[in-house]
C-alpha cells in the first residue's frame, strides 16, 4: 500500500454528481491514462477527466469508438499507467471482446458502466441495472472478474479508487457498475487528504529477464508483471497460452490457463468481496440489493421493521464475484430473500442458485427508466412475511 | 567450401542464425505456410532493426488476428498479440504511455483495414506515434480465403466464389488521405527496399505506414490459379513499377495488374502527443502538468523493479 | 536448374573482389519454397532431392565458390532457415 | 431541517440545474443538512423543459427522487402545467409572475409570484433570474439562510459573476421577505 499522489487529489467537501465523483476517484487513484468515447449517461466522467488530466499529468484521449477505447486502455495499462474507460450499455456491448482480452492477458484496468435502460438504444437518459449479467458473462468464454456497485456519488469516488486497487492486486479488469440515477445524482462528496487514500501499486517482478516467465503465478495465483522495455521481451496473447506467454492450443493448457484465471478470483473471494449488512442477526427475511436499489430498499426495510417484521438488509457492494458462501449460510436461517433489481431478473438468478431451495427467493422487478418505489419493496416484504 | 547443414539447437559449433537476437528462434518453425511472404517481411524488419541500431528493448510489436497477426509472437521484443482489428488502438495506449519507445503494429490487410479500418484512419488522422506495417495478401488467409477489402476485382474468394466485383481499397491512398506522415508500398520481393523503408520509418515520429504486397500461396494463389507463392514473387518482379511520385490514381491494384510501389509520403507533421503537449502548454501555461510516462525511473542495469516492495516468491507456484 | 534470369550481372563484376560467404541451411526449418534458389544472383543453390523431416526439399549449395555473402538468401527466406556468413561473422557469432 | 421535497422547473437556459446545485450546496456543504439533487435528464431537456429535484433532510437521504413536492419553483407556464398538480396540498408555489399565469390556489397551497426576469434585466443580466428565484425561496420559506446561500453561490459561479449573483439573490430575498411581511400585516398568515 502506498499513499495517493496529492497532485490528483482534490481534497475538500464537494457537491458532485456520481459521474464527476467517479472521475475524481480515478484522479485520486493515480489513473493517468484515459481513453473513451462519449455516450449518455456516462459522458460527464470523460468530460471531467478531459478537464482535469492536463492539470495532473494524465493523458486523455477521445477515441473513435468504444472498441478502440478499451483496446487503448489495455495498451495504456501495459505501458505502465493506471488506465480507465467509461461507457454505457451500447458501448459496454462493444467493449466486451476486449474486456475478455483484459481477463486473458491479465491487464489491470477499470471500466465504468453507467447503466441505462436497454436493450439496444433503450433509454439513454434513464436508469437501469440490466447490464449486470452482461458484466458477468458478456465476453465469450469462461472468465471471472470483479464488479462493484456504488450507491451514491461518495461511493462513486470511493469505489473507483477501490476498483483500481483490486485490479492491480488481482490483475483483472474491474467494472464499476453505476447507473444513470447515481451518475446524475448530486450529493456531498468528501475527498480526503492524499495521505489518507491508500493505493495498491502494481506488482512487478524482481526476477532477471532470463528467469522470468510472464504467466507463472505466485502463491495468490496472480503472476507478476514485467515493465516493457527492460529486457524482459515477453510475449502476451489472447490465445490460450502457457507460462511463457506463448500460444499453446490444446485441452491441457486450456484447463491450466483458464482454470487459474477462474481460481485466482474464486479462491480469493473472501479477500475480494465486500457487503454491507443491516439487521441480519435476527432476520427472517433478507432484502438483497445493490447499487441504487439498495438505497431505495432501506426505507422499505425500516418501515417493515417498525411494524415488527424481522427483515434484514444485505447490500452487495461487490456483485461479482457473488457472495455465494454468505448466501448459503443465510439460506439455512432465513425464510425468504427479496431482491429488488432494475431489470427483469438477473442477479436474482445467482441468489436463487445459492439459496438452493432452502429459502424462498422473490424478485421485485422493474424494467428500468426509474428506480423502485420503496412501497413496492415494502409490499414484497409483507407478502413474504405472511 | 562445402554445404554445412545445421539442425536447430544442435551442437555449439554451428553459429546461430544472425537474426536470433531479434526473433524468437525457440518458436521456429513458425506457423506460416510454405511460400508465404510474411516471414520475408519479418526478416526485413529484423534487418531494419539491426540497421537502426535499436535494441529490442527500444520497441514494442503489436499484432491483431490472422496470419500476419502472429508476427508479434515471433519478434523477441515486448510483444502483444491482441484481438481482431484492435492492434492500432491498443498501440495508441502503449504509445501514449511510453512515448520513449518505438511502437510497431504488424498485421494483415483484413485485420488493419477491414475490421480495424476505422482505427487505421483515425490513428493516421491524429498522426499517432506508431509504425504500421501491413502485409497485404489480398485475402483472409487464416480463416480460409474470404473476400478482403483489398481483394482485386475478379479475384476469387470463398465468399466471392464468382469473383469479386467490389472496388478494393488502395491502402497507400487511404493512409495518405487520412494524413499519415510516412507512406510506402513494396512487394515482398523488394527485400532491400522494404528494409530501407522500415529503417527510415523506425526513425521517424508520427503515423508511418508501409504496405507490403506478399504472396498467399496456399489460399489466394491456389484459388485464383496463379501457381504458387514463387510464381507470385516472379509476377511481382515483372509487374512492379517503382514510382515515388505516383499519383494516388496510379496506386489501385487490379487482378494481376501492375503494382506501383515506392515511398509516396515522407513529411514532418507533429504527432498526436506533440500536438497535445504544445497545445496545453500554450493554453494552460504553468498550470499544465506534462503527462507522466509509464517508464520506470530505473537504469538498465537493474535486475528487478520491486525490490523495495513486498513481492511473492515466484518459485512457489500453485497451478 | 538454370541460373536466375532475374538479376543482372554487374558490369564491373570481374574487377571487384567479392567477399566469400558460407551458406548455412537449417534443413528441418525449410518449407521448400524455392525463393532462395530462384533469386540467388549467383546460382549457388538448387533444391535438393532429399526430404527433410516435414517432407520438403531443402536447398543445397552446389556452387559454394560463387557465394559472395550478399545475404539475399537469408533475407528472402520466409522460414529463417538459410543464412550466409563471412569468416569474421562466423567467429563473432560462434559461441 | 425536516424532510422537504423541492421541484425547480423551467425551460433550458434559465439556469434551473444551477439553482438546484446552489440549493443543494447551501444545505449539504454550508449548512448541516443533506441534499440530493437529481435532474430530469433527457434529450427533451436541451432547450425544452428542464427540471431539477432536490430532496432535503437532516438525515441521510435514501430514496433520491422527489415523491410529493413540498416546494415548487416554477419558471415557465409549461412547467406550471406539468408539475403543479403534484404539489403537496399544503405546499408552497413560487413562480415567475410574468411568465407563469397560475390558476386559483388549491387547498392550503401558499403562492408567491415574483417578476424575476424583469429584476434580472434591471440588474443587467437576464441570466441571474435563477438566483433571484433562489433568494425568493430563502425570503419566502426560510428554508435556506442567506449566508450559507451566498457562500454556495460564490463556490458555484465564475469569480467575476459572484457579485452580480449575490445582488440577484438579495433582490429575490428582499422581495420575498417583503411579500411575507405584507401577508403577516394583512393577517393572512401568522409569524
Amino acid at each position: 500500500m502506498v499513499q495517493a499522489d496529492p497532485v490528483g487529489v482534490l481534497t475538500g467537501t464537494h457537491y458532485l454528481d456520481g459521474d464527476h465523483a467517479a472521475a475524481e476517484g480515478a484522479c485520486s487513484a493515480g489513473c493517468r491514462f484515459f481513453a473513451g468515447y462519449p455516450i449518455t449517461p456516462s459522458t460527464e466522467v470523460a468530460e471531467r477527466v478531459a478537464l482535469r488530466f492536463p492539470l495532473i499529468g494524465g493523458t486523455f484521449i477521445q477515441m473513435e469508438d468504444e472498441l478502440a477505447s478499451i483496446a487503448a486502455v489495455l495498451g495504456g495499462s501495459w505501458g505502465g499507467l493506471k488506465s480507465m474507460t467509461v461507457t454505457s450499455g451500447p458501448g459496454f456491448s462493444l467493449m466486451m471482446e476486449n474486456i475478455g482480452l483484459g481477463v486473458m492477458m491479465e491487464v489491470p484496468c477499470v471500466v465504468i458502466n453507467v447503466q441505462r435502460g436497454g436493450p439496444s438504444t433503450g433509454l439513454p437518459t434513464l436508469p437501469a441495472q440490466a447490464d449486470m449479467m452482461q458484466a458477468r458473462w458478456g465476453s465469450h468464454g469462461d472468465y471471472e472478474l470483479i464488479a462493484l456497485s456504488p450507491n451514491s456519488p461518495q461511493e462513486c469516488f470511493d469505489l473507483t479508487i477501490e476498483s483500481f486497487n483490486l485490479s492491480e492486486q488481482w490483475r483483472v479488469p474491474v467494472l464499476v457498475m453505476m447507473d444513470e440515477c447515481i451518475g446524475h445524482m448530486t450529493e456531498r462528496v468528501v475527498i480526503p487528504e492524499a495521505g489518507e487514500i491508500e493505493l495498491v501499486e502494481r506488482r512487478y517482478t524482481n526476477l532477471n529477464p532470463d528467469d522470468y516467465l510472464p504467466y507463472k503465478p505466485c502463491e495468490d495465483l496472480v503472476p507478476e508483471m514485467a515493465p516493457i522495455g527492460y529486457g524482459y521481451r515477453f510475449h502476451t496473447t489472447g490465445l490460450t497460452h502457457d507460462e511463457r506467454g506463448y500460444p499453446s492450443m490444446n485441452a491441457e493448457t486450456q484447463q491450466r490457463c483458464v482454470g487459474r484465471l477462474l481460481d485466482k478470483i474464486n479462491l480469493n473471494r473472501d479477500e475480494i468481496i465486500h457487503v454491507d449488512k443491516h439487521y441480519l442477526d435476527d432476520a427472517d427475511i433478507v432484502v438483497v440489493s445493490y447499487g441504487i436499489s439498495s438505497r431505495v430498499a432501506i426505507p422499505a426495510v425500516e418501515k417493515a421493521r417498525r411494524e415488527g417484521i424481522k427483515v434484514g438488509e444485505l447490500r452487495l457492494v461487490t456483485v461479482w464475484p457473488f457472495p455465494e458462501k454468505l448466501i448459503r449460510e443465510l439460506a439455512g436461517n432465513v425464510k425468504a430473500f427479496i431482491m429488488p433489481e432494475i431489470n427483469h431478473g438477473q442477479v436474482v438468478l445467482e441468489l436463487e442458485r445459492c439459496a438452493g431451495g432452502r429459502a424462498e427467493t422473490r424478485l421485485v422487478k422493474h424494467a428500468g427508466g426509474w428506480v423502485h418505489d420503496p412501497e413496492t419493496i415494502y409490499e414484497a416484504i409483507r407478502e413474504a412475511a405472511k | 567450401m562445402t554445404v554445412t547443414e545445421v539442425k536447430p539447437d544442435t551442437t555449439r559449433k554451428i553459429p546461430e542464425h544472425p537474426k536470433s537476437l531479434l526473433l524468437r528462434m525457440d518458436r521456429m518453425p513458425h506457423i506460416w505456410c510454405s511460400r508465404c511472404g510474411i516471414g520475408i517481411t519479418v526478416g526485413c524488419f529484423a534487418s531494419a532493426m539491426e540497421k537502426t541500431g535499436l535494441s529490442p528493448d527500444d520497441i514494442t510489436v503489436t499484432s491483431g488476428i490472422g496470419c500476419t497477426g502472429r508476427v508479434a509472437g515471433y519478434v523477441k521484443a515486448d510483444s502483444f498479440h491482441t484481438t481482431h482489428g484492435r492492434a492500432i488502438p491498443f498501440t495508441v495506449g502503449l504509445a501514449l504511455t511510453r512515448p520513449d519507445l518505438k511502437h510497431v503494429v504488424f498485421s494483415g490487410d483484413g485485420d488493419l483495414i477491414s475490421i480495424g479500418g476505422n482505427h487505421f484512419i483515425h490513428a493516421a488522422r491524429r498522426n499517432q506515434n506508431m509504425l504500421v506495417i501491413c502485409v497485404n495478401n489480398f485475402t483472409y488467409a487464416m480463416t480460409g480465403g474470404q473476400l478482403a477489402p483489398t481483394t482485386p476485382v475478379t479475384a476469387r474468394a470463398t465468399t466471392a466464389p464468382y469473383g469479386s466485383f467490389e472496388r478494393p481499397f488502395s491502402l497507400p491512398t487511404l493512409a495518405i488521405s487520412a494524413g499519415a506522415s510516412y507512406v510506402a508500398r513494396w512487394t515482398s520481393l523488394h527485400i532491400r527496399r522494404i528494409t530501407d523503408s522500415m529503417t527510415e520509418a523506425l526513425q521517424r515520429r508520427g503515423f508511418r505506414f508501409i504496405e507490403i504486397i506478399a504472396p498467399c500461396s496456399t489460399i489466394y494463389a491456389r484459388r485464383n490459379k496463379l501457381g504458387t507463392g514463387l510464381d507470385l514473387m516472379k509476377y511481382y518482379y515483372e509487374n512492379s513499377v517503382i514510382d515515388h511520385n505516383a499519383s494516388v490514381d496510379d496506386l489501385d491494384i487490379g487482378f494481376q495488374s501492375k503494382i506501383v510501389v515506392g515511398k509516396f509520403v515522407d513529411k514532418d507533421r507533429p504527432s498526436y502527443g506533440k500536438s497535445m503537449h504544445e497545445h496545453f502548454r500554450k493554453v494552460l501555461g504553468n498550470k499544465y502538468q506534462p503527462p507522466v510516462s509509464g517508464k520506470m525511473e530505473i537504469d538498465k542495469s537493474w535486475s528487478g523493479c520491486t525490490e523495495s516492495q513486498d513481492t511473492t516468491v515466484t518459485d512457489e507456484v500453485q497451478s | 536448374m538454370p541460373e536466375s534470369n532475374y538479376w543482372r550481372k554487374p558490369f564491373d563484376a570481374d574487377k571487384v573482389k567479392s567477399p566469400d560467404g558460407t551458406v548455412y541451411v537449417i534443413k528441418d526449418r525449410c518449407k521448400g519454397c524455392g525463393f532462395c534458389v530462384e533469386f540467388c544472383p549467383r546460382g549457388v543453390l538448387v533444391l535438393s532431392t532429399e526430404f527433410n523431416r516435414k517432407g520438403y526439399h531443402p536447398p543445397e549449395v552446389i556452387h559454394p565458390d560463387r557465394c559472395v555473402n550478399c545475404d539475399l538468401c537469408e533475407r528472402i527466406c520466409p522460414e529463417f532457415a538459410i543464412y550466409c556468413l563471412n569468416q569474421e561473422e562466423i567467429i563473432e557469432l560462434a559461441p | 431541517m425536516s424532510h422537504t421535497d423541492i421541484v425547480i422547473s423551467g425551460f433550458g437556459g434559465q439556469g434551473v440545474i444551477l439553482t438546484g446545485i446552489v440549493l443543494g450546496k447551501t444545505i449539504s456543504i454550508y449548512s448541516d443538512g443533506y441534499a440530493t439533487m437529481t435532474q430530469n435528464f433527457g434529450p427533451e431537456a436541451r432547450g425544452g423543459a428542464c427540471t431539477a429535484q432536490v430532496v432535503i433532510d437532516n438525515d441521510k437521504i435514501r430514496y433520491p427522487y422527489v415523491q410529493v413536492p413540498d416546494i415548487m419553483i416554477i419558471m415557465s407556464q409549461e412547467a406550471y402545467e406539468k408539475h403543479e398538480p403534484s404539489l403537496s396540498p399544503d405546499g408552497m408555489l413560487l413562480f415567475e409572475e410574468e411568465l407563469v399565469e397560475p390558476g386559483p390556489a388549491r387547498d392550503k397551497i401558499r403562492m408567491y409570484g415574483i417578476p424575476a426576469t424583469r429584476f434580472a434585466e434591471e440588474l443587467g443580466n437576464p441570466m441571474v433570474l435563477n438566483m433571484i428565484m433562489l433568494g425568493f425561496l430563502s425570503g419566502t420559506s426560510g428554508l435556506i439562510e442567506p449566508i450559507p446561500a451566498r457562500n454556495a453561490i460564490a463556490a458555484s459561479v465564475p469569480g467575476h459573476f459572484i457579485e452580480l449573483n449575490h445582488l440577484a439573490f438579495n433582490k429575490g430575498y428582499q422581495y420575498g421577505k417583503g411579500l411575507v411581511a405584507g401577508e403577516m400585516l394583512a393577517g393572512k398568515i401568522s409569524g
